[in-house]
C-alpha cells in the first residue's frame, strides 16, 4: 500500500484539517465533514450545494468559494455522505433564496442528498436538486440505475455557481444546472486501477498492455477491455461516443466547453498530449472548442487516465462560464 | 414473544458478523462495485452497537430498530446506508411500541421493511441486489428463522449468474455476471443473525 | 508501459500542441518548443526565462504569463533543453531591459543555459542567471554537483515575475529571485519510481512498504530507504530536515510560504492529509505560516510520493507572492 | 595521416555503437541517474549523421568535428550534450584547416578536448563521470588506437566501485557505489568507435 496516509480511516478527516489549514478564507468542519463558503449567506444568493464520495479531489471541496458551490460534502472515500452533513450545509448557506443540490447521479448519492432534500423541507428550506448524468459509456434506461455523473459535475458547478453569483433566483439557477447537464457528455479511459485506502490493493486487476474504456471514477472497471490503444486512437474513441451521444440534442456544430480531465496519476504531460488530440478530432469534425481546461479536476484516487468531457455552449453558458470564479483548485478573474 | 432483548442480540450479532465479514465483503464490491460495502457497514454497524448502548433499557423493540436505522442512516453513507437504515425504521415503525411481539409480527414487519427498500431504491428481485437474499429470507420466515437464513444465504449465491440492473455493478453491464451481489451478501449475514439470536433464545 | 502517449518521441510535442490547442493566449512554437507570453515584449519589463526537462508539469509552461515567466523552454523528458532554446526565448523576450534565466541546479540546465547565456552576451543581450538549488537532501559541496533545485522553483518564478510585473530592473529582479532561492529549502520522498517514456519501465524498484526519502524531480533513488512511514512521521523528517538547513540563514521563527508538492501520482486527498501534518509541524516549532499552496506543482511524471519547500517570506516577498498572477496552472487576482 | 573520411568513418562508427547501445546506457542511467543517457546520445548522433551528410564533401577534419560537436549541442541537451559538444568541437577547432592530419595530432587535439570537458563540467578523473574513460583513453592514444579503445574500457569499467561526487550520480552518495557510469560508458565506445575507423583504414 503506497500511500502518504496516517490510517485508513483518517484520511478524509486529515485531508479536511488540511483543507482548513491551506485555505484559511473557507470554513472547514473537519468533524461535521463540511467546507463552507465563509460568507455564503451574505448578499442574499441561492445557496449550491454538492457532494459525493471523497477521493475525487479537488471535486467538489475545491470548488467552494465565490462563483462557484456554497458548500460542499465530503463522503468517505468513495461513499456518498449521510444526510446529516446536506441537511447542516444547507442550514448553513441558506439565506431565504432556497438551496440547490448538486447531485451525481449514483444510487447512494441520489437517495442520500434525496433523505437530506426531505429533511430540510420539513425544517422550511426551498430545495431543489439536479441530477448529474454525463457518462455516455452507461446504457441510460427505466431499469437501470441509469448514467453516471462524473466530468459534467464541474461544469455544472461552475456555470450555475455564476448564475448564483449573479444573484438568479432558485428556479433559475436550477434551469441552467440542468441545461448543463443536458448539454454536457463524458467519456472515461483507464490505464491503470486504483486503491482505495480500505482495501489496500488495486479494485481490478489491468495488466500491463490492456486498458478499459468506460470506466466511471468509483475505480470501477469499465465496459470493455482491449489493447492498449494510442493517445490518438483513444481520443477518437472517447469523443466518437461523446458527439454521438451530444448530437441526438442539438446541433452537432455548436461550439463546446471542453474538459480533459486527469483521473489522479496520468501525467500533466501525457494529459495536454491527450488534448491535442481531442482538439484535432473536434477541429476535424467541425466542432469549435470554445474554452478548454486540462487537468485533475474529477480524479479517482490514483488511477491512471483520463476523461473526456464536452458540454454544448451558447452565448449564455460561456459568458457564465468566463465569469470571475474563486475556488481552491478553480480560479480567474480575481 | 420476542422482547427487546431478542432484537438488541440480533442486532449485536449482526455487527459481530460485519466486524468478522468486512474484508470480504469489500472484497466482492471491488469486482463490480467501488470497494467499499464492508467498510461502509463496519461503521454503520459500530455506531449501531454505541446508539443501542446508549439508549433507554426500558426501550421496546420497534424504538429499539428505529434508532438502529437512524444511525446507519447517519453514519454510512452509500447505497446500502439509506436502503438498510430505511429497512430498520420501517420494520421498527411496524412494531410500534409493544414491549414485545410474537414470530409473526417480526415477519410481517420485516416485510414492509423489504417493501419499503424496494419502493427506495426501484429494485425488484432479479436485478442482483440485496433484495434477491432479503426477498426469498423474509418469506421463508413463515416456516422458521433458520429457513429464513438459508434461503437468504441460497438468495445470495444465486445473484452470481445474474446481470445487474440496479446499483454500481449495472454500469458494467454483462461483465456484471459471474460475481456475487455485496448488498446480499450482507443481506444474507442479518438474516443469519436473525436465527442466531432466536436459536440463542429458542 | 500505462501512458496516455502516442509515440515515445513525440510526447513532449504533443504535449505542446495540447498547450498551444488549450491556452489561444500563450504562443507555443512546437517546432522550436517555446513557451512563449504572447505579450512578452509589451511594457518593457525584465524578461523572465525558465526552462528544464520535460516531466515536471506544469513547471514550467504552465507558469508562463503575467506575472511570472515570460518564456518556458522544455526540454526532452528529464533531459535539460539546448541552448538554441534559451536563446530564441531571449531573444522573443527581451525588450531592452535585459533576461533573467531561472535555472535549476543541474550540471545539464547548468551548462546549456550557460552556453545560452554567452551567445545571448554575443547577441547583445544583457542576461542575469540565478540558480536554484533548494533540496536539502543533497550535501552541498564544491566538490559535488550541489544542491538540486525543486520546489523552490514555483517561488523563484512567482516572486521574481511579480518584480518584474511591476517593472523592476535586472539586477532587482536577479536580487529577489536570488533571496527567494536563498529563503527557500526542499526535502521530498517517494511512495514508488516513475516510468519514463524512453525506459517504459519503473527508474528503480521500491517494494511495497517501503519508501525513499530525500529523492530528487527526476525518478532518482533518494538517499535513503525505509519501511514505510506514515503522514506524520513523513511530515515530521521531511519539515524537520528543511528547517534545521534554513536555520542556519535566518530566524527559526520567521514566516513562511509553504507548499506541499506532489510528485504526480498522489492524490490530492493525501497531499492534503499531508499538508495537515506539515502545518502541524510547523505550529509546534513556531514557525506562522503565512501563505499555503498544495497541489501537483513540479512533479516527477507519474511517481507516486511529495515534497516539501518552505519559503522564509518577510513583507516584501509576501506582497509579490500576493500580486496578481495569471498563468495556465497558477492564477490569482485576475 | 588522416583524411576527413577517417573523421567520417569515426563518427559513423560512433553513431552505428550508440544505436546499438542507446538501451543499455539509459538501463545505466536509471539506477544512478535519470533513465535518459541512451536516448539523449541517439538524437545527437543521428542528427550528427545528418548534419554529416549535409556537409561539403571537402570539408577538412577539424570542421567535421566542429559541426558534430555543435550539432551534439543543439540535439542532446542534458549533462552530455554540453560535453561533448565541446570535446568534438574543441577537438576540431585544434586541428584547425588542415586536410589531414597525423596521429600525433590527433592525440594532441583529443588531448585538449579532454581538457576543455574537465574544465567546463570541473570534473577530474576519479569523480565518476566520462572523464574516467576519456582521460586513460585519451593518455593511451601515445601507444595505438586499440589500446586507448582497451583503455577507456577498463576506466569505464572502473567506474563501479567508485562514488561520485559530479553529474546525478553525485545526489546519491554513497549508493551511487556498486554502478558503472553511463557516461564513461559511452565515452568507451567513442575511443572503440576510433579505434575501428583507424583499424578498417590500417
Ligand atoms: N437500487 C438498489 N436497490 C437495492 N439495493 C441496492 C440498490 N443499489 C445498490 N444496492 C445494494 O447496495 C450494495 C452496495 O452497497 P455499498 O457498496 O455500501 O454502496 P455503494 O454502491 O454506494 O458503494 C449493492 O451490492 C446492492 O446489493
Ligand atoms: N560535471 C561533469 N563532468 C563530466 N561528466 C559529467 C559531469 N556530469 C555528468 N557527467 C557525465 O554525464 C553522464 C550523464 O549524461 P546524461 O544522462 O546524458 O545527462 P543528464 O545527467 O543530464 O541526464 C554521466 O554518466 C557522466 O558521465
Ligand atoms: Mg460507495
Ligand atoms: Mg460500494
Ligand atoms: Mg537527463
Ligand atoms: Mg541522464
Amino acid at each position: 500500500m503506497r500511500m502518504l496516509i496516517n490510517t485508513a480511516d483518517t484520511v478524509v478527516a486529515d485531508a479536511l484539517r488540511g483543507m482548513a489549514a491551506a485555505h484559511p478564507d473557507l470554513d472547514v468542519d473537519v468533524e461535521n465533514r463540511l467546507v463552507v463558503r465563509r460568507d455564503a449567506r451574505e448578499g442574499g444568493r441561492v445557496g449550491l450545494v454538492s457532494g459525493g464520495g471523497s477521493g475525487h479531489e479537488p471535486l467538489h471541496g475545491g470548488f467552494v468559494g465565490y462563483g462557484m458551490l456554497s458548500a460542499a460534502c465530503p463522503g468517505e472515500v468513495f461513499t456518498s455522505p449521510v444526510p446529516d452533513q446536506m441537511l447542516r450545509a444547507a442550514g448553513a448557506v441558506d439565506s431565504g433564496q432556497g438551496v440547490l443540490f448538486v447531485v451525481k447521479n449514483y444510487t447512494g448519492d441520489v437517495l442520500n442528498f434525496q433523505m437530506a432534500a426531505e429533511l430540510a423541507e420539513d425544517d422550511g428550506l426551498r430545495v431543489e436538486q439536479v441530477l448529474v448524468n454525463d457518462d455516455v459509456a452507461v446504457t441510460d434506461s427505466l431499469y437501470t440505475a441509469g448514467r453516471r455523473g462524473t466530468g459534467g459535475t464541474l461544469f455544472v458547478e461552475k456555470i450555475a455557481g455564476a448564475a448564483a453569483e449573479e444573484g438568479a433566483p432558485l428556479d433559475r439557477v436550477a434551469a441552467i444546472a440542468r441545461q448543463v447537464n443536458e448539454s454536457s457528455r463524458s467519456f472515461g479511459v483507464a490505464l491503470s486501477a486504483c486503491t482505495t485506502p480500505a482495501k489496500g490493493s488495486p479494485t481490478f486487476d489491468l495488466p500491463d498492455g490492456e486498458l478499459e474504456l468506460g470506466i466511471g471514477i468509483h475505480g470501477e472497471p469499465g465496459r470493455e477491455r482491449r489493447a492498449m490503444m494510442t493517445s490518438r486512437e483513444i481520443a477518437e474513441f472517447a469523443v466518437g461516443a461523446v458527439l454521438e451521444d451530444l448530437a441526438r440534442s442539438g446541433p452537432a456544430d455548436a461550439p463546446v466547453l471542453a474538459l480533459v480531465n486527469g483521473m489522479g496519476a496520468t501525467p500533466l504531460l501525457e494529459l495536454y498530449g491527450f488534448h491535442a488530440e481531442v482538439a484535432r478530432v473536434l477541429e476535424a469534425r467541425g466542432v469549435p472548442v470554445a474554452r478548454s481546461l486540462v487537468g485533475n479536476y474529477v480524479t479517482s484516487l490514483d488511477m491512471a487516465g483520463c476523461s473526456v468531457t464536452l458540454c454544448r455552449a451558447d452565448d449564455e453558458l460561456l459568458r457564465l462560464w468566463d465569469a470571475p470564479v474563486q475556488t481552491a483548485a478553480l480560479r480567474w478573474g480575481r | 414473544m420476542r422482547d427487546a432483548d431478542f432484537f438488541r442480540r440480533w442486532l449485536d450479532a449482526a455487527a459481530a458478523a460485519v466486524e468478522r465479514e468486512a474484508d470480504r465483503l469489500t472484497e466482492l464490491d471491488s469486482p463490480i462495485g467501488d470497494a467499499d460495502h464492508g467498510s461502509n457497514l463496519l461503521r454503520g454497524f459500530v455506531a449501531v452497537r454505541a446508539a443501542l448502548a446508549g439508549a433507554d433499557a426500558s426501550a421496546p423493540p420497534g424504538a429499539l430498530l428505529q434508532l438502529a436505522g437512524r444511525t446507519l442512516i447517519s453514519t454510512v453513507g452509500g447505497a446500502s446506508g439509506p436502503l438498510y437504515g430505511t429497512l430498520l425504521r420501517r420494520t421498527g415503525k411496524e412494531l410500534g411500541e409493544a414491549a414485545e411481539v410474537s414470530d409473526e409480527q417480526v415477519r410481517e414487519a420485516l416485510d414492509a421493511g423489504v417493501d419499503a427498500v424496494a419502493r427506495l431504491g426501484g429494485a425488484a428481485p432479479g436485478d442482483k441486489t440485496m433484495l434477491d437474499a432479503l426477498v426469498p429470507g423474509v418469506a421463508a420466515l413463515a416456516t422458521s428463522y433458520a429457513d429464513a437464513a438459508d434461503a437468504a444465504d441460497a438468495g445470495a449465491v444465486a445473484t452470481t449468474p445474474m446481470l445487474a440492473r440496479k446499483g454500481r455493478a449495472s454500469y458494467l453491464g454483462e461483465r456484471s455476471i459471474g460475481h456475487q451481489d455485496p448488498g446480499a451478501t450482507s443481506s444474507a449475514l442479518l438474516l443469519r443473525a436473525l436465527a442466531d439470536a432466536a436459536g440463542g433464545a429458542a
